[in-house]
């Protein structure tokens, strides 16, 4: 036998170790992954459309109201902080302020969805919709005597209300399972200081939603 | 019935069926070495009992080998493609003296503008909208002007081995030099609707002499 | 999980950082003079680190081992490629 | 065997009490799961073989009625002769069957399922009841698919891929619902995809049984993990381009609509940047457990298995800088046609070490042909077909004549039914044992395996002939066109061909319904493989191993010159085999 003959004969035997995250923290890691190329897909598609857009963008706070978005955001912002307020205090084993930072993350990611209807309702009132601009409404006469340009509202109404309308989408699933979570575990104290995972998994969740948002109020309301 | 590529009738084939022959030649010997070796093996090695298979776990060397082989094979075709590719679609292809004809298509018919006298499209002389008739003029450079109207079609003339689909909100050139006189068939290649298989022009291939003339006449409406 | 007191990043000090950021984001939109490609660049430099703030503290990246941060990264390559390559449709 | 020390406790010992609905409808078992999305899936590939005779007849017998043709209601074929609008959906619900809801889930929804914890040595899923749920959601999705098909103005029309504005436009489609439902099932699909996904990646980073070590995988697992990336990345592009596409269908937004300033070619690029990993995902699996078949077939380890495992990691890489090959002629940016031709040329090398790598493997080897390995062998002989034809379409120019002809419908169908289906068809008969407890039958199989063989080769292979005349691809009636009334005796033959191909598959629907109740009994190992499968009962219990196995060695051990047997089971210990560390048993 040669000696190449006694090499390839060896079979190949690496050991290594894994990531070091239990199994519902990984898979919430690779859901989140999935997560990003959606919002690529949906951000992709707004960057891409507005760069070959017909006419000029219609510029910030000419349509949207972005002082209220921005109370929004500042919402949100708030809501991420109390989340990983929650995880810190179970993580030390304090139930107590694990409801309260827990009950605030909910409240805030609630209101926030209650802010984002109104926004909504408000916006279309005056007359902006996922086609463009309804006929007849307020903003149809800002287009007509020329302070808005009108060429590209199509587009702004079809991403406009694709991106904000799934991120929305996100928050609602998010408070929906945070409102189950903590009525059948946090309330009753199934959280422990051995055993926290959901309060993390769930704050993964939350803050990925929270990201995401902080690059949509940016890149959809300010510039 | 023919077993290889249509009659050609303009300049790309020259190259474009050069390259598929080179091809089927090199995937040809890859799939004759590759089958014939499959088929030797099948049978030099067909199991008998009580006997063994050769303990190897693999050959550095010959696995080199054979990653580098079609590494530079395919690298050497993505050079030749690249080549005639910038010639024919690349973006500085296009002759700036070609013919310029408008091609508009829309479900499920194709309207081809011809400049008029004067050689250039957009202005009043243009003869618009002629249906289902491509004429071109034999061995000058031609360059369509592709739109859609509605959905995405496409422009598939065999012999001359060019495609290009045309997009609405779009303008795409694609130009070609037809070498052999004669009618051909311009089919639409890309699925545009429920009368897709039946949007078809013919394409005539003429002197210029009698283009010019189809031209004359074309202007006063006789399309024939 | 072990059972000890853990010691955690200041969570109050990054959420006034991000506060912060916000409203310097929403200063740059509409106050300031500069080119338009300036403020661009700005504001998605911000928005970029407000994310990054998010994703390295709240999310705890930043106490991850390489390979679970690298689950994370992975999508954005592909994310940056789909983009660029689509865009450079209109400026040809 | 030398040794049986080490060799893990079977026979579960607790006592499997759950009911039947929970045992076999609502299980969370991921063999149960598995077996589930192999009836549903093979279900649905005899749908997508039904649309393909139709659109065969058509095809080879314009403007004929077709035999039994006047079942179907006015809509669709008065009095058996297809209408135009009925072909365009017979095409576009043939690919979105055959695609989506047949190979994908055969190859991803059985195999990842079935084979992830077996091979790997785990009780189950990370995720069960997620699994659970990722399976109702793609039948639902195959169910809305399907219901599409019998709406008032019928199913989507716009081919498999899509294409937008025809697809976004009910006007200028003829569809409006159908269109609609086509997108609700293709998100749903997609739903389902990323939750096996995350399931299958979960799994497979965390559960692995002490000593399977990251190289000691099989390589069908280390395809279905890199496939369960693939679609964990790719499919929410894809979702996301449905609902897109679904907004401007139904509320009137702007995406894909050039008049109010959106783009055509967006729906291209985010179709075909999911559609490529797609493509991946649809051989990769099958390439994987293709090499497992070989291994045993040839009673010799993998030749190469590291450049197999890089070679799978490679083609996943570069499956996403090439997706704008499908686009060439869509008058994308030329510039960037020549960067996507580059990159398509390079993904033709893995490909090549893979089948060089099989050949090493079969060389010196002590071949056994069991009809897993002769499909293995089968797909390899066509598997080289499909691939070397994807240079033609890969040279730019070249596919400027071949481009939407059917040279790529040749190319397409060398690929994915000469390879993944014969891979499938070898894997079915593989794992039968283990999934029922019985053996198919050896003889039938064998001639299943050479009449397919055969007819498929007349079905497709004159199909590059016509593809080179220049014949479109979905196209209601060839004989419209001058240049290919010459062609339509070989269409003649292709549909006379194919519909001999769908008949032989009867043979092996027989034979895998009636081995259900009549085959033979297997025994634990069948085919003397080295697989952690292989050390469980038939069908191997819920919950796998009343112990968790060791494993000691990589998993294509044959012919190892210390046993006296031509195969080692992976938790088989030899006297000088150290014992694993637990540490990649995290995650309990």
């Amino acid at each position: 036998m040669t000696t190449a003959d006694a090499r390839a004969m060896q079979p190949p035997f690496p050991a290594e170790r894994g990531v070091d995250a239990y199994n519902t923290k990984l898979g919430m890691w690779v859901f989140l992954a999935s997560e990003v190329m959606f919002f690529t897909a949906l951000i992709g598609a707004y960057i891409i459309l507005r760069f070959g857009a017909p006419g000029e963008w219609a510029r910030p706070g000419t349509v949207l109201n972005v002082p209220v978005t921005a109370f929004n955001t500042f919402l949100l912002i708030c809501s991420s902080v109390s989340m990983v307020k929650a995880y810190a205090s179970i993580a030390d084993g304090n139930q107590k302020l694990l409801k309260f930072w827990f009950l605030v993350t909910i409240i805030c990611g609630a209101s926030f969805v209650g802010v984002q209807a109104y926004e909504y309702l408000h916006l279309i009132h005056r007359g902006f919709v996922p086609s463009g601009v309804r006929d007849g409404s307020e903003l149809a006469e800002l287009v007509a005597n020329g302070t808005l340009p009108g060429a590209s509202l199509g587009l702004y109404g079809s991403t406009f209300y694709t991106m904000t309308g799934f991120h929305g989408f996100h928050v609602t699933c998010g408070v929906i399972s945070m409102i189950y979570l903590y009525l059948t575990k946090v309330l009753p104290g199934k959280y422990t200081q051995q055993n926290y995972g959901g309060v993390e998994v769930i704050g993964l969740y939350w803050h990925f939603v929270d990201l995401v948002w902080i690059i949509l109020f940016t890149i959809v309301y300010l510039i | 019935m023919k077993w290889w590529l249509p009659a050609p009738a303009s300049t790309f084939a020259g190259p474009i069926d050069g390259m598929f022959t080179a091809i089927l030649i090199i995937t040809g010997l890859a799939f004759v070495l590759v089958e014939s070796g499959l088929i030797w093996f099948v049978f030099k090695y067909r199991g008998r009992p009580g006997q063994k298979g050769y303990y190897t776990h693999g050959n550095t060397r010959a696995e080199y080998i054979w990653t580098a082989v079609p590494a530079v094979v395919c690298v050497g075709l993505a050079i030749v493609s690249n080549h005639y590719w910038k010639q024919i679609k690349g973006r500085d292809s296009v002759p700036p003296d070609a013919y310029p004809i408008k091609v508009h298509a829309k479900q499920f018919e194709w309207l081809f503008t011809y400049p008029g006298p004067d050689g250039k499209l957009g202005t009043a002389d243009d003869i618009v909208d002629v249906r289902n008739k491509l004429h071109v003029p034999v061995g000058r450079p031609v360059v369509l002007q592709e739109e859609a109207e509605d959905v995405i079609h496409s422009v598939f003339i065999p012999v001359f081995r060019l495609r290009q689909d045309a997009v609405p909100g779009m303008n795409i050139r694609s130009w070609f030099i037809a070498t052999v006189p004669g009618e051909y068939d311009l089919a639409c290649s890309q699925l545009c609707g429920m009368g897709h298989y039946k949007m078809h022009a013919k394409v005539t291939v003429q002197s210029q002499a009698d283009f010019d003339a189809w031209l004359a006449k074309a202007a006063q409406g006789d399309i024939e | 999980m072990e059972s000890v007191q853990h010691k955690h990043p200041p969570y109050l000090l990054i959420w006034l950082y991000l506060f912060l950021l916000t409203a310097a984001e929403l200063g740059l939109a509409f106050e300031l003079p500069i080119s338009r490609n300036l403020k661009l660049l700005l504001l998605l430099g911000t928005a970029l680190w407000k994310a990054l703030l998010v994703a390295m503290f709240f999310m705890h990246l930043k106490f991850e081992k390489w390979n679970l941060r690298m689950l994370f990264i992975i999508p954005l390559p592909l994310a940056v490629i789909l983009v660029l390559a689509v865009i450079t449709e209109k400026i040809w | 065997m030398t040794t049986v020390a080490g060799t893990p406790g079977v026979g579960h010992t607790h006592h499997d009490d759950r009911p039947f609905i929970r045992k076999y409808i609502f299980s969370t078992d991921h063999k149960i799961i598995g077996i589930q999305f192999l009836f549903v899936s093979l279900f649905f590939l005899l749908v997508g073989g039904l649309l393909a005779m139709q659109i065969r007849w058509q095809l080879g017998f314009p403007n004929q009625p077709m035999p039994g043709g006047k079942l179907l209601p006015e809509t669709m074929a008065p009095d058996g002769v297809i209408l135009p609008e009925y072909y365009i959906q017979l095409v576009t619900m043939h690919g979105t069957f055959m695609v989506f809801f047949a190979i994908m889930p055969l190859l991803v929804g059985v195999y990842a399922n079935f084979l992830i914890p077996l091979k790997l040595g785990a009780h189950d899923m990370a995720f069960p009841r997620i699994n659970m749920a990722s399976f109702w959601a793609a039948l639902l999705a195959g169910l809305v698919m399907l219901s599409s098909l019998f709406v008032p103005e019928g199913a989507a029309r716009a081919g498999w891929t899509m294409y937008a504005p025809l697809s976004a436009r009910p006007d200028l489609s003829g569809a409006g619902l159908g269109q609609q439902l086509w997108c609700v099932a293709i998100i749903l699909l997609g739903l389902s995809s990323i939750l096996g996904s995350l399931n299958y990646i979960t799994t497979v980073i965390n559960m692995r049984a002490p000593g399977m070590t990251w190289f000691r995988m099989p390589l069908s697992i280390w395809a279905l993990f890199i496939t369960a990336i693939l679609g964990l990345l790719a499919l929410p592009v894809l979702s996301g381009a449905a609902i897109m596409l679904l907004f401007d269908q139904t509320i009137g937004t702007h995406f894909f609509d050039p008049a109010a300033g959106g783009q055509a070619l967006l729906w291209q690029h985010l179709f075909w940047f999911f559609g490529h990993p797609e493509v991946y995902i649809l051989i990769l699996p099958a390439m994987g457990m293709v090499s497992d078949m070989i291994a045993n077939g040839s009673r010799k380890p993998i030749f190469g298995y590291h450049s197999m495992v890089f070679a799978i990691i490679g083609i996943a890489f570069l499956g996403w800088i090439v997706w704008g090959h499908h686009m060439f002629v869509s008058g994308m940016n030329p510039t960037l046609g020549s960067t996507f031709m580059v990159t398509t040329m390079i993904i033709a090398v893995p490909s090549a070490i893979k089948t060089f790598n099989w050949l090493g493997t079969m060389w010196r080897g002590n071949l056994r042909f069991h009809v897993p390995m002769m499909h293995a062998v089968g797909f390899v002989a066509m598997f080289v077909i499909g691939g070397l034809s994807g240079i033609f379409m890969a040279a730019t120019p070249v596919d400027m004549h071949i481009h939407d002809t059917y040279f790529i419908v040749a190319h397409i169908h060398y690929v994915l039914f000469g390879g993944s289906l014969f891979a499938l068809f070898g894997a079915i008969t593989f794992w039968y044992p283990k999934m029922f407890g019985r053996l198919m039958h050896e003889g039938w199989g064998k001639v299943h395996f050479w009449l397919t063989m055969l007819f498929y080769n007349l079905t497709f292979f004159p199909m590059h002939i016509l593809g080179m005349a220049g014949h479109m691809r979905r196209i209601y009636d060839p004989t419209m066109y001058d240049f290919l009334k010459p062609y339509q005796p070989l269409n003649h033959f292709i549909s006379i061909s194919a519909f001999l191909l769908f008949a032989v598959q009867a043979i092996f629907a027989l034979n895998f319904i009636i081995s259900l109740f009549r085959g033979a009994k297997a025994s634990m190992n069948p085919w003397q493989d080295n697989g952690l499968e292989w050390t469980l009962p038939n069908p191997a219990p819920h919950g796998n191993w009343a112990e968790v196995p060791r494993v000691y060695r990589g998993p294509y051990e044959y012919s190892h010159p210390d046993t006296t047997e031509d195969f080692l089971p992976q938790s088989q210990k030899l006297p000088g085999d150290p014992e694993p560390a637990a540490a990649s048993a995290a995650g309990h």
